[in-house]
């Protein structure tokens, strides 16, 4: 037995009855337990069973801090830079100092890219990499989250 | 009244605060980690904050990741929930040296009770009795043998900055003891971070009975009665009713008054609970919670008293507004703390919740995170629901539970569930008749 | 006690009293239409029996098909919930005929309250204020434009056999009496197969306030208080409250005292419902539901006495074992209907429930047969859920209410829950000032 | 038999139905356990899960007048003769006496083929067209649902 918390073979046979019959989804259920197998049908929408909550109100309002779908695109970005922290941005030494890098700037590795200011102290963050900015996402003095990302770096 | 209330929690106990603060018309910021990103407290969050990766060290933990969280949103007062910092005297004082406000008690008090030995000495010296024991750290082993040999054996050996059952050890006799001595600092050591411990007489089928409170800044203090937590596993608490079935409302109200004087004496403001042992007719303290509780709500249910509403109101300024006398104690209530376990094995079973339907009707009330398609993780508590019951009679409101849990769905994970149905049609449980060590007896077959 | 209980009805009402029978302890059997297979009721019911196709005349009207399920499953009572047969004497008759108890009034009293005006004699006789109007049916125009000049225009006609709304005509003035009680006649023969009408004054702004009553056969009787209903949309309630937020505790007591009274003096048993007009702090009696009603649980909200375990008690010959002195009213508690209509234009919803999310947490109930995948069908009433709310005050009950309405997800179908959240919303509703045409008004953009 | 947790047969048989019916779902229950099997109909909308509430706790009591899975066969059937009523049936006029038909025979159309008792009255139950009896599905004396399989006449 293969002491996994299921039956293996089981599901290999309920998996196999799905393409022998077409089915799009099984379920079995008994005493000890229950087996779903499902399987998307060619060119077939997804099978999702949970919907969220709170789409059903259009009330609720909104999240503040909201990921814009651009943030979305780029916190997929292999070359994104993301918040390693909570806290608010400074793309510049100080106030109307020229910021410490520009889009389209190439980059060395160890490069300040920016402050991040949490609790009173300001962090400074550095390039991961050598590379071309591509793009920077944040504005200074907006604040961010962890894991948020703030710079493209190709 | 606050403009805005960050909660430095999750699961539904961040929900739970946060539908205090709607019903305030307080907005409300979330925070959460990386793996709570779609978390029910999130989704139906005001404003929401992500504070760090997984380990709750570096999100639910992380002062400075909540403090800037709460700065960047503009709140104004930080819920500690229960669990993580709530209990946490240098987050309470890093908080208030911020501007913001604190809803629990002052630091001062959060670290009287966080020091077992000194809350012992405090309450004593306020006329609340004790189980027999030092009211000093033990660091030797000569007069650990001299009060364990007063005191007669077994004796309990619990580590003075421990709590809530964490770190304790029984010697039976006086061979024992040395061993356990040792064994007791050494855990106290890696599991505090200070080695003192102290010695309490072990009391063998004592149940635990806990007395909630509630004070305001004016120093008006009451009590919302008893909770009967006796039935634990490894000391923690599975099921929790008010009131006690061992207890007659006289014995409550005379608990009640002696500790609502000894709270006002030392200044305590907002909410706590008292923890007691309690056999042979015998009330002794044994240690304070100075923050909300997982079982808070079977209070609110026999009291019709919001506590987490009252904990914002007083952490306002607010006066509470009424006294002992206007509180009714209504009916019976109970409430299972239903785990994402295994119901038999107790091995935790964290994945994807494929369908949930929560109970329904009268006299039931669910406090869940969980949705259609929410995720357990592994790295929290296994805390995923909380049902709870009232009814006009004990009897009833048992009954009601077990139709409750027949209707109860969590499909895609383990839970607890089949264990409180056993419970429930269990002879010795609708007898009241359980000490803290029945459930394990239960669990084991031998109860 | 029964045996067994066989629930004549389906949807959240059937749900409702299988529950009570669970809690009990007593066995409950579930019918039901073909359309309604994999209906909550049914795959939660102990035992179920099919009793005909989806038209309710064939299946949930059928008594021939119900008395046979009972037969053939053993049961010794039949709960007729709301609706369909639950105020049919015939039908509460033949229950008995077969040996088998209603749980309900007795058919004798059924068949008086039927009668509208019968209802109406009948209470007037015994000391409870009626609507100025005739007691007694019109059936010449002369006499009727007699009555009409003297009770001043405008006139209301009302079917004798109708009731809830049904079959009601409005005379603005004498040139409009004859044409309307003409109409009025022909809709209540074609309604109740009974052209019998009766005249009451028109009021302009009442209050549809109503008392909840129980009665066991000994011949106690006691009230749990008003509720206020004036929240109707075509003669149908919408939401309804406990207490009025227009009625003093004294006016309550007093209107108690004498429904009571009026009650034990006819013998009645089992719950009832009086129904009034409340107009410049005045009652006017207008018709008694002799069945559990749908907004039963804000008056089990406030009384903590649960209505359907008391009518099955009743039912079985016990006493009620508490007087008027033992029931207390605590805190406010309102309900929506919630039902799968379009929420502007009322316009049906039937179809499948893709996702359900019930509210949770303190102070929220919530009645309903709905689950993720279950499908409503066009075939019978529309109401889907009850959502009912409690608090310590009606303005902490609104707030409440509207943060559960936020978390309330039904994905699929339309529901009238966006309504419901503009209504807490309303600055009208927050007041408390609305009478039986606010609603109208409200839905209109007019109010 | 398979020793898997489940009858790899049942499955097959749902799934014929499924697609003689065709319907997108089918679920089965009884007191050993459940069987759901569901088709997605050819470029049709998702399905989504729909798990009974009464499937977590095994505490609930099994429904009563189950259907067997033979029924659940048999009312698909183009043949079944279902019940118009609920109610008792008899087989025979009388106790002790012959049946009215029996499995095998050859059918006329308006033949009585059983009663069924409702409230006191005995319901000829008559054959709708000519055939032969396939199958008596149910016993004399025993109680039936509306729409329940009581023969097969082919």
């Amino acid at each position: 037995m293969s002491g996994l918390p299921f039956d293996p073979e089981a599901i290999r046979a309920l998996a196999a009855l799905l393409k022998e019959t077409g089915l799009t989804e099984i379920e079995v259920a008994q005493k000890e337990g229950s087996i779903r197998v499902a399987r998307q049908p060619p060119g077939g929408a997804p099978i999702v069973a949970a919907v969220p909550p709170a789409a059903a109100t259009s009330a609720a309002a909104p999240p503040s801090l909201p990921t814009a779908p651009e943030a979305e695109d780029a916190a997929a970005h292999p070359g994104a830079i993301k918040s390693p922290m909570v806290g608010v941005v400074y793309l510049a030494p100080e106030p109307g100092a020229a910021p410490f890098v520009m889009a389209g700037q190439e980059i060395e590795a160890g490069q300040t890219l920016l402050l991040i200011e949490a609790m009173k102290t300001f962090n400074q963050i550095k390039a991961p990499k050598a590379g071309r900015l591509a793009r920077v996402l944040v504005q200074s003095g907006t604040p961010v989250e962890y894991g948020e990302p703030l710079m493209i770096l190709e | 009244m606050f403009q805005k209330i960050l909660i430095a929690n999750r699961g539904e106990i961040a929900l739970r605060v946060q539908r205090a603060c709607r019903e305030l018309g307080i907005p409300s910021v979330a925070v959460h980690s990386t793996a709570d990103a779609a978390a029910m407290h999130v989704r139906l969050a005001d404003e929401s904050v992500c504070i760090g990766p997984p380990p709750a060290r570096e999100s639910y933990l992380n002062t400075v990741a909540i403090l800037s969280a709460a700065t960047i949103t503009g709140a104004d007062a930080i819920h500690p929930g229960y669990g993580f910092l709530s209990e946490n005297a240098e987050f309470a004082e890093m908080v208030e040296a911020h501007g913001l406000t604190f809803i629990g008690p002052t630091p001062a008090h959060i670290r009287m009770m966080g020091d077992k030995i000194e809350a012992k000495r405090v309450m004593q010296a306020h006329g609340v009795p004790l189980v027999p024991g030092s009211t000093e750290a033990i660091m030797e082993f000569a007069k650990a043998q001299r009060l364990a040999s007063e005191l007669g054996y077994p004796v309990l050996i619990k580590a003075a900055a421990g709590g809530g059952g964490r770190g304790m050890q029984v010697a039976h006799d006086a061979d024992e003891l040395e061993e356990r001595l040792t064994l007791a600092r050494a855990e106290a050591l890696a599991g505090f971070g200070n080695d003192a411990v102290y010695l309490e007489k072990y009391l063998d089928r004592p149940r635990h009975i806990e007395l909630q409170v509630l004070a305001d800044e004016a120093g008006h203090v009451v009590h919302l009665g008893e909770r009967d937590c006796s039935l634990q596993r490894r000391h923690q608490k599975l099921l929790e009713e008010a009131g006690s079935p061992a207890l007659t409302p006289t014995e409550r109200d005379a608990l009640g008054a002696r500790v609502t004087a000894a709270l006002a004496s030392i200044g305590y403001r907002n909410a706590g609970t008292l923890e007691f042992l309690y056999q042979d007719g015998e009330f002794a303290f044994i240690e304070m919670n100075t923050r909300l509780q997982v079982e808070h709500p079977v209070s609110e249910t026999i009291t019709g008293i919001d506590i987490v509403r009252e904990q914002i109101r007083i952490a306002a300024g607010e006066a509470l507004g009424y006294g002992q006398d206007d509180i009714r104690f209504t009916g019976h209530a109970i409430e299972c703390r239903v785990n994402a376990e295994n119901p038999v094995t107790f091995a935790p079973s964290p994945g994807r919740v494929a369908a949930y339907h929560p109970p329904g009707g009268l006299g039931v009330r669910v406090d869940s995170a969980l949705y259609a398609g929410s995720v357990v993780t592994p790295y929290y508590d296994s805390l995923v629901a909380k049902l709870i019951v009232h009814a006009s009679t004990r009897a009833e409101a048992i009954s009601r539970l077990a139709r409750a849990i027949d209707e109860f769905a969590v499909i895609g994970i383990e839970t607890t569930l089949p264990l409180f149905r056993r419970i429930a049609d269990s002879a010795d449980f609708r007898a009241g008749s359980y000490n803290v060590h029945w459930l394990e007896r239960f669990v084991a077959g031998t109860a």
